[in-house]
């Protein structure tokens, strides 16, 4: 027994020396640290992977160029598999240790949520790649988020409605964080647009079938049209099991359905559908004269020739605004000085993926409903409703 | 007092790391040595019910998330707008509630996390008894399930109550004054007192298991884990012993899952996901199972390395691996390898198998 | 006054009526023994009585008190302590913990107790070792104390798991083919062992195959034959038993 | 409720119970041969349905899902060679612990292999919008797929166990390994073959489902819980019984949203799990005292 400790305490000493031979690095004097807390892996990654290949693919292009303000970024991704927990331990290492500017996400709601007042109490820039309403609101003076607000898709879905004379809807929402909010909003604001919800259910992100689902919402012989509020790949899921019941009834979906690859899943079955989403997915049919073409066209080109191809998504357009907006801040002031930073950040416009952003002391998100576009599917392809 | 000898050393290096790192500027380890030493409390107790006992539990995480979701929740949700309803004002009258301002100035009006803390282990150690009666009257692959059964049905609650956040789970959870100066909090001005909090808790844990371990309750589970059939012969209640040592090891993992949840002012439902229960199953079998300073140092090792991203996106990869190379090779564990059999030879002792 | 008494007792297998109505009792003080050939069902009455399975129906009596419906350990708290036909240690302890975990009906420590390293647990502690050295002294294996058990040589093996079913202070001792694997001169040291640990007050009910060594010890025997009771007598009755006789030679032999 | 609703919810419970039903044999398979639990069963279907598709990019899809069964046929072979065959008489638990490693190991790979992204053949025959109309409710085309599939699955299983040499000897192996080692048999192969059987039942299921349920690379867990389920449902190694247990299992699931919100359907049928493990560990159609002679 003595020995077998003497064993397992030489081997924890001899772990605890070694520590201290990895002490980071100091940064250098014309460097800028951006960190960027992402779920590469874990059941978040779908959001994580593009997103980390948007910053990567940034970072190259920015320090090419002679880097920002005369500074190379230097730019430390951590995965956090989408564990909260983690994102607090990579939050306060990146903070502490690595002494980053800013950082960059969590891709999730809860991760964001979990860092908000880390970040804040210790005054490090964080621009959140989650949508959730909460991460601005109330305001806090160091965090941003790129994303569109939940309540802003809402908006568009209703006012489509209202156009199609639809009334009684039922909900669907995937059970994520970001399905949680669709659903509170979809509920709440119902009412003002005179739309009344008959049925709601949440489904598991994980779901492979919900034909028990639609058989239930067609069951409710009044239901003019379903929405299914979700971020996550079963999405398209629904729409195939509602077509394949029978039911075409309109569907509509959040601006969560931001990827092609969802499209190519779903196949026939999402013919029609309407979703609001920013105007990355419909760049190429834009006017030359719309004020986001040149960068939408730009950052899909760029993704596309460094990823072989692989289509984009507006998830990596969330990292691409993130990004972009600490680069501008950061030129704007000229020099890495979190205070003036954030005050220029306060005070811009900038033309990002997702829409026009126009961010104010009290609106850290600073997207309007104009930043979102009624899209559908037409011929596997994303298009315009309109 | 002999087996008191590794505790000592432990405190000494527990000290002596800290110092160090205070000397060196490095006293950034200590947040991930902090939260390190809240799941090892957690291994340490599953290595009690699976090293000693025998019986295998893929669903420790589950009981972990009671504690941090119960306390969580408790400490976070604002009864302020039921302040004038009966229970609420009664709960407050009785000063079970507290009242404080949230950091945009918003008055908030919580239970108190003392009272979150003891309801959340009472719950995870009623849970346990209950659930301990049916669960461990099963064997083998049964017993593996009906755990990992458990421990699914807990993240499936965690992911469908609006209470508990759903996916994005409870965040802003305020710090907890365990006594007056000491205080459970993430802050990094708070960071070398929690060290010391946390890894006092560890070494409390630990003293109580080695005598737990050392005991005739001790020397029954371990008789229990040989032959069931012998040891009932021999007079040792065995249901009584596998689910008082089941219980004990909830209530470990439900305090580990409070302390950190106040730690890092949040929780999510991956803390009550199987591959959280799977993790710590792999961390006591590589520390050797029946081996509690095995458990102890390879739990503390292999979080920390995890919880400051070493393994990066091969985290659950890393895990696997070291998993299947163990149970290969190394059956009784990493600090039993071959070529320290020489020294078992001396002095035998126990190890443990299935 | 019989110590243990047995009524009506019954065990179905599926189809197979492995006990079938067998009645008998020890008296206080007595080695008695239960014989029979192969399948005949005496490890399965032996567990009926320490409870390791139960019972279809049927009735034990331990003095005086039924203890047909009880668990297995209170069975073992009762005073009635056993051993089994494949020897059971707890792999992973050493002789000695082996014996210590046979004084487990006769210490109190519990759990609380144990965690909390309460003075009186340790006092106990220290006696339960001591009387564990005692045993195996007495079993002559006092210097494998320190050895794993379960990688003793088999007869040493046997010693420790005496040993350790004499730890509990038994007032029956039940022991299941205590020769059975044994060489000629391993066995008579274990019928030696057996009417010393008589000597000490200590009724024996034993299962052998061994009948040299069941005729020179035993008081009584019962006979069982397909799992019924075909004879119970003195020892020198039963060679004389003309259906004893008939089942260990066969039918064509009678 | 009126009938075409009921149909509706019958076929959806009736697809998933012969998916369940597949991959509970899929563990009875090995589980009869060796005594263990193969927590990497769920990896199979996954890995059968990736095949498929990443080979069906090349390949005529009759072809590819053979090549994808028969690749996935191969790596169960050889994980059974690597990982179990040269172990000496493991304990229940280094099995549980070794297999569950395993699905771990799968899983990232198939990660770092194929990514996150979720893939799908197309459909066998039609496409999304195609639907069939059974006693008035309207189901995919591929639905009648799994159905039909499954069935011929477990008939020629059936007939394969009770009629060719091997899986006779499987069946020797089953009832008793000693016996069947002493009468010639190499336990050992048959051993590596029932985790052949089991990871090539395990492909074809995860070829047919995928246009339905999709595959990605981490399907597989939730999976071999339901399996699992449906395995001691019906008494563990009973593989008749597993398909009755999986109609049931999915039949539950899909009338339980009625009354339960589907957020906990998986709830519901862990919760069936548990009550069946501490009423009648032995399933509903096993009996006690046989199950209660096999080594757990």
């Amino acid at each position: 027994m003595k020995k077998l400790f003497a064993l397992s305490l030489s081997v924890l000493t001899l772990w605890a020396v070694s520590l201290f031979f990895v002490a980071p690095d100091d940064a250098q004097a014309d460097e800028i640290k951006i960190g960027a807390i992402i779920a590469e892996t874990g059941g978040a990654a779908f959001l994580g992977i593009p997103e980390a290949r948007t910053l990567r693919m940034l970072t190259d292009e920015v320090n090419a160029r002679g880097g920002v303000a005369g500074n190379t970024i230097k730019l430390i991704i951590k995965d956090s598999g989408g564990d909260p927990a983690k994102a607090v331990s990579f939050a306060k290492q990146l903070i502490e240790e690595e002494k980053v500017f800013a950082i960059i996400g969590p891709s999730t709601s809860g991760e964001t949520m979990a860092i908000k007042d880390i970040c804040d109490k210790n005054k490090t820039l964080l621009v959140s790649c989650a949508s959730t309403k909460a991460i601005v609101d109330p305001v806090a003076k160091h965090v941003f988020k790129t994303p569109q607000n939940d309540s802003l898709a809402v908006e568009m879905i209703y006012l489509e409605m209202q156009k199609k004379g639809i009334s009684k809807i039922a909900v669907a929402v995937g059970g994520t964080g970001f399905g949680k909010m669709g659903g509170k909003f979809l509920n709440e604001m119902a009412p003002q647009f005179g739309i009344t919800v008959l049925e709601n259910e949440v489904y598991d992100p994980k779901s492979t079938d919900l034909s028990s689902l639609v058989t239930k919402f067609m069951a409710n012989k009044e239901v003019e049209a379903v929405v299914n509020w979700s971020i996550v790949p079963a999405q398209a899921i629904l729409a195939k099991n509602m077509r394949q019941a029978g039911w075409d009834v309109p569907l509509f979906l959040s601006h969560g359905f931001g990827n092609i690859k969802y499209v190519e899943l779903g196949g026939a079955a999402l013919e029609g559908v309407f979703f609001p989403a920013g105007r990355l997915l419909v760049a190429d049919s834009l006017p030359e004269s719309h004020p986001q073409k040149a960068v939408l066209v730009k950052y899909t080109t760029d993704y596309q020739a460094m990823f072989n191809n692989e289509p984009v998504s507006t998830f990596g357009g969330h990292a691409y605004d993130a990004f972009k907006i600490l680069c501008k801040g950061i030129e704007t002031v000229g020099k890495a000085d979190t205070a003036m930073v954030i005050d220029a950040i306060e005070n811009m416009t900038f033309v990002g993926t997702g829409g026009i952003f126009t961010l104010t002391p009290t609106d850290h998100s600073g997207l309007k409903l104009e930043a979102f576009e009624m899209l559908t599917v037409k011929d596997g392809k994303f298009a315009l409703a309109n | 007092m002999r087996q008191y000898f590794p505790l000592c050393i432990f405190l000494a290096l527990v000290v002596l790391i800290q110092l160090v790192t205070q000397i060196t500027e490095t006293a950034f380890y200590l947040t991930q040595l902090t939260m390190s030493a809240y799941y090892s409390l957690l291994i340490i107790g599953l290595c009690t019910i699976m090293g000693y006992a025998g019986q295998i539990s893929l669903g420790h995480a589950g009981f972990f998330a009671i504690g941090g979701y119960l306390s969580a929740g408790l400490t976070t949700h604002n009864l302020q707008p039921f302040a004038d309803t009966g229970i609420t004002s009664l709960l407050d009258k009785a000063g079970l509630l507290v009242s404080s301002k949230d950091l945009y100035g918003d008055t908030l009006l919580t239970v108190h996390p003392w009272i979150a803390c003891i309801v959340a282990i009472s719950t995870a150690v009623i849970i346990a008894l209950v659930l301990g009666g049916p669960v461990l009257k099963l064997k083998g692959h049964y017993l593996a399930m009906a755990t990992l059964g458990f421990g699914i049905i807990i993240f499936r609650i965690a992911m469908a109550t609006p209470y508990f956040g759903e996916a994005d789970g409870l965040s802003g959870v305020p710090s907890f004054t365990l006594l007056p100066g000491i205080t459970v909090s993430g802050d990094f001005g708070a960071r070398i007192i929690n060290y010391y909090i946390a890894w006092g808790t560890v070494l409390i844990g630990m003293l109580l298991l080695i005598n737990l371990v050392n005991s005739r309750m001790g020397r029954a589970l371990s008789a229990l884990h040989g032959s069931e059939e012998a040891a009932q012969a021999m007079g040792v209640n065995t249901a009584r012993a596998k689910l008082l040592t089941f219980v004990l090891s909830a209530a470990y993992a439900a305090l580990a899952g409070v302390l950190l949840t106040h730690y890092n002012g949040s929780i999510g439902p991956g803390e009550a996901g199987v591959m959280k229960s799977v993790r710590y199953v792999a961390i006591v079998a590589i520390g050797g199972m029946a081996h509690l300073w095995g458990a102890l140092i390879i739990g503390t090792l292999l979080n920390f390395m995890s919880m400051r991203g070493l393994f990066g996106s091969y985290d659950d990869a890393v895990f696997g691996i070291i998993l299947i190379l163990i149970m290969l090779f190394a059956p009784q564990g990493l600090l039993r390898l071959h070529i320290w059999k020489h020294i078992q030879k001396i002095k035998p002792k126990k190890h443990g198998t299935a | 006054m019989a110590l243990l008494e047995v009524h009506n007792i019954n065990k179905r297998f599926g189809g197979l009526h492995a006990v079938n109505d067998v009645s008998f009792s020890v008296s206080e003080n007595t080695i008695k023994a239960v014989i029979g050939p192969n399948g005949a069902g005496k490890t399965t009455l032996f567990n009926l009585i320490s409870r390791n399975i139960e019972a279809n129906d049927g009735k034990v009596f331990f003095q005086n008190k039924p203890i047909h419906s009880l668990q297995p350990y209170e069975i073992a708290q009762r005073g009635i302590s056993r051993t089994f036909q494949n020897i059971k240690l707890f792999h992973g302890m050493s002789a000695l913990e082996n014996v210590m975990v046979g004084c487990h009906p006769k210490s109190r420590a519990g759990f609380l107790a144990g965690i909390l390293r309460l003075p009186s647990s340790l006092s106990e502690e220290k006696m339960i070792r001591e009387r564990a050295y005692e045993f195996l002294d007495l079993l002559g294996i006092a210097d494998l104390a320190h050895l794993e058990a379960t990688s003793l040589a088999f007869g040493q093996q046997r010693a420790v798991e005496f040993a350790r079913a004499l730890a509990s202070e038994p007032s029956l001792l039940l022991l299941d083919e205590p020769a059975a694997g044994l060489n000629i001169y391993e066995t008579a040291k274990v019928a030696k062992l057996i009417t010393k640990i008589q000597q000490r007050g200590i009724t024996i009910l034993l299962v052998e195959h061994d009948m040299s060594l069941v005729m020179d010890i035993s008081d009584e025997i019962v006979v069982l034959s397909f799992g019924k009771k075909i004879a119970e007598d003195h020892p020198a009755a039963i060679q004389q038993n003309k259906e004893v006789i008939q089942i260990y030679l066969g039918e064509d032999d009678a | 409720m009126n009938p075409d609703l009921f149909f509706q919810y019958m076929l959806a419970g009736i697809t998933y119970g012969f998916l369940y039903a597949i991959v509970a044999i899929g563990f009875n398979i090995i589980y009869n041969t060796t005594g263990i639990i193969n927590f990497a069963q769920g990896e199979f279907v996954m890995l059968g349905g990736m095949f498929a598709i990443t080979l069906n990019n090349i390949l005529p899809l009759p072809l590819a899902i053979a090549a994808a069964v028969v690749i996935t046929m191969l790596i169960g072979a050889l994980l059974e060679i690597l990982f179990i065959r040269w172990l000496d008489n493991p304990s229940v638990l280094r099995m549980i612990i070794i297999t569950i490693g395993l699905s771990i190991l799968i899983r990232e790979l198939a990660l770092h292999f194929w990514g996150e992204t979720v893939f799908s053949l197309p459909y066998f025959t039609g496409n999304e919008l195609s639907t069939v109309s059974i006693l008035g409710a309207k189901v995919s085309p591929q639905v009648l797929w799994v159905i039909g599939v499954s069935i011929i699955m477990v008939t020629a299983l059936s007939l394969f166990f009770k009629f060719t040499f091997t899986g006779q000897q499987m069946r020797a192996c089953a009832a008793n390994r000693l016996a069947a080692r002493l009468c010639g048999i190499n336990a050992k192969n048959m051993v590596t073959f029932s985790f052949m059987l089991s990871a090539g039942i395990g492909a074809v299921a995860g070829s047919v489902i995928s246009p339905i349920t999709y595959t990605q690379y981490d399907i597989g867990p939730g999976l071999a819980i339901k399996g699992f389920t449906v395995a001691i449902l019906g008494g563990l190694g009973n593989s008749v019984a597993a398909v009755i247990a999986g109609l049931l299992l999915g039949l539950i699931e899909s009338f339980s949203i009625i009354v339960i919100p589907l957020a906990f359907q998986e709830a519901v049928s862990i919760s069936i799990l548990l009550i069946i493990l501490f009423v009648r560990p032995h399933g509903l159609f096993g009996r006690s005292d046989t199950a209660s002679l096999k080594e757990f």
